[in-house]
């Protein structure tokens, strides 16, 4: 792992700590202070905010710009960048101006596919591919090149992340997929919500085994369930997602009250099994349209004070 | 003792497929979309039904012909229950209606397809022993077998074999395995591979071929000992160098399928090769005269047979007649004037266009004629010492074994042997390019569509199968030899001459109500 | 020897398209026939080439009349999509006797006047009943030329309507003292007449007169159906008249050659009063082929009538009885009777109903007759289809209910006859016999079911137990 | 009803279902004038067909076919009954009522369900005949 | 292939709606065979056509042909008589079909009567799939056969998204993952290998990044 950037993430990663990392998607308006808002609840109980790009493919304000507000209050974001509505131009022009807006985490996804989301009709671009964006953003941080190899004056300093899901098929081709990715010059992965431990389990070991932690920082996607709903939702409708029927058994055996907190138990429980897996370096707490409750999780899993 | 090793060593059957990419079978297999190509139905069939290949994972689409239809109900591999997905559909072809006709009717020449192809009897349920014309040889049965006379030795001890030269004038005595040869087909009527196959299949069963009277094509020579050259009408092609190639030298004076009529070949056949062979311009229509315009007494007749014996030493004499009603004198006639074989052809039979009128009114069916000559040459103290040849409508092996038990030495065969080239009988031998499926054409595109050895094969596989059924009558009755068989009519019975009561222990005629 | 009678054919083809045979059933959705080894573009009979055409008029939608019925369509196709059936409309052609086989063979003799030749032997059942249960000889070694090629004597067709005289008489000075009567000599042993049982219109009788004159024959003709604009044919015309309107129509007689009276008793009696109308005139008498023909036969043949004329229904079958004999033993009766009064020679006979191809003529003519007439055969020639509509008042699916080309429907009859003809000389060929009139009951030169099966196989298999064809 | 005329039906039939003397004793309705068109199997019914059927003046196009399951091909009747609800849907778009196109399967040879079923079809096209329909003015200025 | 679909009646009618002599026009080549554009097509359409505005009390008149192929002159020109007593021509074959004629006739209307889709096979019977975008830099090599860039929704060319799961895509549970496809394909030719390599961008240049193409075949030329 080269040591470019200047990512505070990227420190307590190193260092060997287990880190901290929490979602923020910015709202679909122009509106900077709901960004403010929910930078000033997830302040001082995470290690970097990660702030989504136009997520499930509904249009939001942009995710450099809401980055650039968290960069204001001295909060660290992690800027998501899919190259669903990019061309390779607009991705690196981009990437550089982020950097230049002190933006130093970059996750590089291929992005929702925009059937799913408030445009079904738009043409996406797939220019490249996420596994392409990772070598970009490495390229341009390590050789001071664009694409193209027309050398930058001065280059983005960014620590790359890129997503990983244990969870979809096909199973054995994940890991050769990682490393893949690992290759492209990623140097932290962030994985999808983990509620199937065991499978997750079956991919961590066969990460470790293969010696990608050693490589790679790998950050464990946590969400907390609000409802029985919710987790009948997650497992049936998004695609990618593995909630065992336990669990849903397990937030609908409660009362409708009750369940939130139940939500909250496994959450915790979940990070208890994560922290002693063997190459899990981190958590990645997305609570979706509930960020006050990051502080709550964080606290109960005895992982305060943050950074 | 010679001969009989000889005839041992029967012509090794060998499966060959049909020339079409889709077979048609007394039964039809549908697949529906709901077939998720798990393969299990072509694991299940051992009729070869359901192919599927390596990597391809859809199974092929059924080789109908093969299928044995709904008793295969009774089966643990039964297809159409076993399928997972209830994807398969069993039904009786519907085009089977349009095949065929009331003498050849459409199992029969299903039945014939598969006996070329695999020289077996066919394993489906078909009905190849009895047409649907309603008389003749189709009311014609062998009486129920004495099961104690029961022979039972093995299809290869069995002697089915004809002997050509009973004169003993000196001239070989040729002996055919086979109680049968094939008959005329001229060079011009047919494509000249299939011909060639025909030659070819003529060797390996060690019986006949006959050139018709289109001339002797150079291909013929390697077989020249198996081919008969026959000397007709319109005397197309006849030199004596092909007068002394063969063995048997046929007098064609008239045909079944249009007596009284002489040959003709229209323009569209006469092609360069075809012209040349004939030694006339191509693209005209040839028609040849009728009678023999040298011939019109026994003396007349005497004098050519003579001078075909003076031209080949070794050569046996035939003489081909259709059936007037004074078929029996024309026989002894023949035999006055110097003939070993006299064939006699029956109104029904032909394989080359005649016009319908001709081919359904002149002259009496061939199981009328056979009799009488037999009788007749009785009479005449002669029968001993001709071979009496019948032919016209003899479609299957039992219509040959019938023909014999009649009083036939042996017959000829034609027809059965463009069955056994996938010939589907459609009559349209020579409108436009000839024939559609590339047997008789000369039309250089469609007479690719046969090669030698698929038509030789096929020829051989046919006749292997009907050697089986032979045998089997043989031993039914208690005989070696085929020769014990002729003019057996004792073993006989016409079903119009029962009682109900008798009639009921024979199979019934078949009655299809048939649009041809 | 007369002039050599040569029939002049020229393709006439089809107006309407003529009921097909077979139809290929096939499953479109499995193909868009799109592909190189397309069956339907490689049909040997390019038969596929107008197959949307035959559904471009909702009239009635046509199945492929060409079909040559050589399955490489079914067995070649790569999706093997096709099967086949015979055409629906094809199956209910015509009746049991007029079938659909002898309106395709018609039809297409109609249009080339070509005789039907095809391959690969008889297709048809070992023996049927009527004239089908009876087949003619062939001679091995003589048959006279079709042609008169080489100078050789041809083959004769001809038949008399003539009056026969059974000797002449001489005057003492040796001069002839019995007048001569008049020589009517037909080249056809074949006479015209339409069945009132379908159509009768101008449009139809029009052509037919036409090619009667062209074949030298006569057509029957009802007064009523008579416009003007037959007169330039009325030559060639046989007016049916009866005893109560003959009078009617004596400019009628007076143009013509023949002239037929119904029978009804004592029908002798006009005769003369006819005769006076035109002394040249020959007599024809019609009776109802019936139990009481023979005897009426023989009864008339007394009475100074040149020839009769019997008629059987349209299927040759005998009228008003219950069990109804055919026309091949009705013929066989009548001539019989004749010959059995020794008056045979005395008159000419002609038979009506029922003759559906020329074998038919050929047979009838073995049997006795001197000659027959076509009907509903020469309807068929114009592309009738026996379906019975105008019966029921309905239109004629091919339009013969209106004005119809004149040249065309002449043309097509012609062919027909054109084609019967060579028909009737082949069989006459082949058993070496020269003129028609030596055909005439000459059964010795055919062969019939119940005497070959006693014959040749009573010997064999004894007395044959069940009755009729079996 | 139109004034003075029949209502015109063309029913196409599988013959295996129908037989042609069933058909002409069918033709001769009183206030429905019949056309038949014989089949050898339902599936012969092109779109085409049936379209054509309609512009030489149907009012109504039946076809009659055999029960599921019976077709002597084995799917020719599932192949009718899909192009006959392809053509109904072709109908509703151009404007015509697509009821007035109909397919019943039939036991085989029984013939006495046919007029029914025809008076069934009448009844659901209620009683404009096709003729009529061009009769009336062009679509916005009624 | 290139497969089309036909236009719904309305939008035909619409098109049409100017011209009172119309020539539907039919393409014996792809359209045809998918059911789109043949004489069977243009049969109905023209079928369709005249009921259509029969039923709207309009006079149209319709003429029906169909040519082998729309896209080469060769075969146009069989059109031109029929175009010449037509006002309009309705042309049931691809895009290119459309152009080509439109190039050849200059002064007809040229309506499109299908919506040419993409190019395909024929699956099974009835379900016509997309296989080729015709992206100019074909790398089935790699793929054991199968084309991320067409058949995978985001166009992945290095390895399956998260999103698929039982072997389907997350777009449509109807399709299948082009990526399960390749990986299956490659594991029986075990040639997993292929994808460990990484796969650099995609050289768009040869699709339509760069403008309507062109292929010139000099060797063709004399």
């Amino acid at each position: 792992m080269t040591m470019e950037s200047t990512s505070r993430l990227q420190k307590i990663l190193s260092s060997g700590e287990f880190a901290v990392t929490a979602e923020c998607g910015p709202p679909r308006g122009v509106d900077p202070e709901i960004i403010r808002k929910k930078g000033e609840l997830l302040k001082g109980c995470v290690d970097a905010v990660n702030v989504t790009d136009n997520q499930t493919a509904i249009v939001r304000m942009s995710s450099i710009a809401a980055c650039a507000h968290l960069v204001d209050m001295g909060l660290e974001p992690v800027m998501q960048m899919v190259t669903r509505d990019r061309n390779r131009i607009a991705l690196q022009s981009d990437i550089m101006g982020a950097y230049s807006l002190g933006i130093k985490n970059i996750l590089c996804l291929t992005g929702d596919h925009q059937t799913f989301g408030s445009q079904p009709d738009a043409l996406n671009v797939f220019d490249i591919d996420s596994m392409n964006l990772v070598r970009t953003v490495k390229t341009m941080r390590e050789e001071g090149r664009d694409m193209s190899g027309f050398e930058l004056k001065g280059s983005p300093k960014m620590f790359i992340g890129a997503a990983a899901n244990p969870f979809a098929d096909p199973f054995e081709y994940r890991i050769i997929r990682l490393a893949k990715k690992i290759d492209a010059g990623a140097d932290f992965i962030q994985t999808q919500c983990v509620y199937n431990l065991d499978r997750f389990k079956q991919w961590m070991k066969m990460a470790v085994d293969e010696g990608l932690t050693e490589k790679v920082h790998i950050l464990a996607g946590v969400t907390p369930m609000k409802s029985a709903g919710m987790a009948r939702y997650m497992a049936k409708r998004v695609a990618g997602m593995d909630v065992p029927e336990n669990l849903i058994q397990r937030m609908g055996g409660v009362a409708k009250e009750k369940a939130p907190e139940e939500g909250l138990k496994i959450c915790l429980e979940t990070i208890a099994e994560l922290r002693e897996m063997e190459g899990v370096h981190g958590i990645h707490l997305m609570a979706i349209e509930w960020e006050e409750v990051v502080g709550e999780i964080v606290a109960g899993a005895g992982l305060m004070p943050r950074p | 003792m010679n001969q009989i090793s000889k005839q041992q060593q029967l012509p090794e059957i060998k499966e060959v497929p049909s020339r079409f990419r889709n077979t048609i079978g007394k039964f039809t297999i549908k697949r529906s979309a709901a077939c998720i190509s798990c393969g299990l139905c072509a694991e299940l069939c051992p009729y070869g039904v359901h192919l599927r290949y390596e990597n391809y994972s859809k199974p092929m689409r059924p080789v109908e012909h093969k299928c044995i239809g709904f008793e295969c109900r009774q089966n643990e591999y039964y297809c159409i229950d076993r399928c997972p997905q209830k994807a398969l559909t069993l039904r009786l072809n519907p085009v089977l209606e349009t095949l065929g006709d009331f003498r050849w009717p459409a199992e029969m020449l299903l039945a014939h397809w598969e006996m070329a192809e695999t020289g077996h009897l066919p394993v489906v349920d078909l009905e190849y022993n009895l047409g649907n014309s309603g008389g003749g040889f189709d009311k014609i049965r062998f009486k129920l077998p004495d099961s104690e006379k029961y022979l039972d030795v093995s299809d290869e001890a069995m002697d089915l074999s004809l002997d050509l030269n009973k004169r003993r004038d000196g001239r070989p005595e040729r002996r055919l395995s086979l109680p049968c040869y094939s008959g005329g087909m001229s060079y011009g009527s047919m494509a000249l591979t299939a011909l060639t196959g025909r030659a070819r299949a003529a060797q390996k069963l060690n019986t006949l071929t006959c050139t018709g009277e289109g001339g002797y094509p150079e291909e013929f020579i390697p077989y020249a000992d198996y081919v008969i050259t026959q000397v007709a009408t319109g005397l197309f092609g006849v030199r004596e160098q092909t007068i002394q190639y063969a063995p048997v030298i046929e007098f064609k004076y008239a045909q079944g399928a249009k007596p009284g009529l002489g040959g003709h070949l229209l323009g569209d056949k006469v092609t360069p090769e075809v012209a040349a062979m004939r030694e006339t311009v191509v693209g005209s229509s040839l028609f040849s005269p009728f009678p023999f315009h040298s011939v019109y007494s026994v003396e007349d007749h005497k004098k050519h047979v003579d001078w075909v014996k003076a031209v080949n030493p070794r050569g046996l004499v035939s003489v081909k007649v259709s059936t007037p009603t004074d078929v029996d004198m024309v026989a002894v006639g023949s035999y006055y004037a110097g003939a070993h074989i006299i064939h006699i052809d029956g109104s029904y039979g032909g394989t080359g266009a005649a016009p319908d009128i001709a081919k359904k009114n002149i002259a009496m069916p061939i199981e009328y004629a056979i009799p009488k000559v037999h009788q007749f040459l009785k009479e005449e103290g002669i029968r001993e010492e001709v071979c009496f040849i019948a032919s016209g409508g003899i479609r299957n092996a039992m219509d040959v074994a019938k023909a014999i038990a009649l009083g036939a030495d042996g017959v000829v065969i034609g027809t059965a042997e463009l069955v056994a080239l996938e010939c589907v009988r459609c009559g349209n031998c020579e409108s436009g390019r000839g024939c559609a499926r590339g047997i008789a054409t000369t039309d250089h595109e469609l007479g690719r569509m046969i090669s030698e050895s698929y038509a030789e094969q096929r020829i051989v596989n046919m006749y292997m199968a009907w050697r089986k059924q032979w045998c089997e009558i043989l031993r039914q009755f208690g005989m070696q030899s085929i020769r014990e068989l002729v003019g057996r009519s004792d073993l006989l019975v016409h079903l119009d001459y029962l009682d109900e009561t008798q009639r009921a222990q024979y199979q019934p005629v078949p009655r299809h109500r048939m649009i041809i | 020897m007369p002039k050599k009678y040569h029939i002049p054919t020229k393709t006439a083809p089809p107006r309407f398209h003529p009921v097909g045979k077979y139809t290929t059933v096939e499953f479109r959705e499995n193909c868009a026939g799109s592909c190189r080894m397309c069956v339907k573009k490689n049909c040997v009979y390019n038969i596929f080439t107008e197959n949307m055409l035959h559904a471009s008029t909702m009239a009635e939608p046509e199945y492929l009349y060409t079909c040559m019925s050589c399955f490489r369509c079914i067995q070649e196709c790569t999706r093997g999509i096709f099967s086949r059936a015979i055409n629906p409309d094809y199956r209910t052609l015509g009746d049991d006797y007029w079938c659909s086989d002898i309106l395709h063979r018609l039809w297409y003799q109609a249009h080339t006047g070509k005789v039907p030749v095809s391959g690969a032997g008889y297709r048809g059942p070992f023996v049927a009943p009527g004239f089908d249960s009876m087949w003619t000889d062939m001679s091995e070694i003589v048959r006279p030329t079709r042609d008169g090629i080489h100078g050789r004597e041809y083959i004769n067709t001809c038949f008399e309507l003539s009056r026969r005289v059974t000797r002449l008489e001489f005057n003492p000075d040796m001069s002839l003292a019995s007048a001569v009567p008049p020589i009517l000599e037909l080249p056809l042993p074949l006479l015209f007449r339409l069945s009132p049982d379908l159509m009768i219109n101008e449009h139809l009788l029009v052509p037919m007169a036409r090619a009667a004159q062209v074949l030298g024959t006569l057509m029957f003709v009802r007064p009523q159906d008579v416009t003007p604009a037959l007169s330039p044919y009325a030559h060639s015309l046989i007016p049916c008249l009866t005893e109560a309107d003959f009078k009617e129509h004596g400019a009628m007689i007076g143009n013509s050659r023949v002239v037929e009276l119904a029978d009804a008793p004592g029908i002798e009696k006009v005769f003369n009063a006819i005769r006076n109308i035109q002394p040249e005139i020959l007599l024809m008498v019609g009776i109802p082929l019936d139990s009481r023909a023979a005897s009426r036969a023989a009864d008339l043949s007394l009475t100074g009538v040149d020839s009769l004329h019997f008629y059987a229904d349209e299927h040759g079958n005998e009228l008003n009885a219950a069990s109804p004999r055919f026309l091949k033993e009705m013929v066989r009766e009548v001539h019989l009777k004749l010959v059995e009064n020794s008056i045979r020679q005395k008159i000419n006979l002609v038979f009506s109903g029922g003759i559906a191809m020329a074998e038919h003529m050929a047979k009838a003519i073995i049997c006795g007759a001197d000659a027959v007439t076509a009907d509903h055969a020469l309807l068929i020639a114009l592309e009738c289809r026996l379906c019975g509509r105008c019966r029921d008042g309905l239109s004629c699916p091919v339009k013969l209910d209106e004005p119809l080309d004149m040249q065309w429907g002449s043309a097509r009859i012609v062919n027909l006859i054109g084609a019967w003809q060579n028909q009737l000389l082949e069989l006459m060929g082949a058993m070496g016999i020269r003129e028609a009139r030596r055909l005439r009951g000459e059964v010795g030169r055919s062969m019939w079911f119940e005497d070959l099966e006693r014959e040749h196989f009573g010997p064999l298999f004894g007395e044959r137990k069940v009755s009729g064809l079996g | 009803m139109r004034n003075g005329s029949k209502v015109k039906v063309t029913v196409f039939h599988c013959i295996n279902v129908f037989s042609e003397g069933d058909s002409r004793l069918a033709a001769k309705g009183e206030n429905v004038e019949l056309k038949f068109v014989r089949l050898p199997c339902s599936s012969l019914v092109k779109d085409v067909f049936l379209l054509r059927a309609f512009e030489a003046g149907a009012d109504a196009v039946v076809v009659l076919v055999c029960p599921e399951g019976a077709c002597r091909y084995v799917e020719g009747n599932l192949r009718a009954k899909k192009r006959v609800q392809w053509v109904r849907s072709l109908l509703d778009e151009i404007g015509m009522d697509g009821n007035r196109l109909a397919l019943f399967n039939l036991p085989p040879g029984d013939s006495s369900d046919a007029k029914p079923i025809i008076q069934k079809v009448l009844a659901q096209i209620g009683t404009t005949p096709q003729a009529e329909l061009s009769d009336r003015p062009p679509a916005g200025q009624a | 292939m290139i497969v089309a679909e036909q236009k719904p009646m309305a939008e035909i009618k619409e098109l049409v709606a100017p011209y009172k002599k119309v020539l539907i026009l039919g393409c014996g080549t792809c359209v045809k065979t998918c059911f789109a554009g043949g004489e069977d097509e243009v049969a109905v359409m023209a079928s369709a056509l005249r009921l259509a505005f029969k039923v709207d009390g309009k006079e149209i008149h319709v003429e029906e042909q169909t040519v082998e192929r729309q896209c080469e002159d060769e075969f146009i020109q069989e059109s031109a008589p029929a175009i010449a007593r037509n006002e309009a021509v309705l042309s049931l074959a691809c895009g290119a079909g459309v152009q080509a004629m439109a190039r050849r006739f200059k002064s007809t209307p040229l309506l499109p009567g299908v919506n040419t889709t993409f190019i395909g096979v024929l699956e099974k019977p009835g379900l016509f799939t997309e296989e080729c975008s015709g992206c100019g830099d074909c790398k089935l090599a790699v793929f054991g056969g199968i084309c991320p860039f067409t058949r995978c929704a985001k166009k992945l060319l290095n390895g399956p998204c998260g999103g698929s799961q039982n072997g389907k895509c997350e777009v449509s549970a109807e399709t299948d993952c082009a990526w399960h496809l390749i990986i299956e394909r490659l594991t029986a030719l075990g040639q997993m290998d292929n994808l460990r390599t990484y796969i650099p961008p995609k050289n768009w240049r040869a699709s339509l990044a760069a403008g309507p193409r062109r292929l010139f075949r000099e060797d063709h030329v004399i």
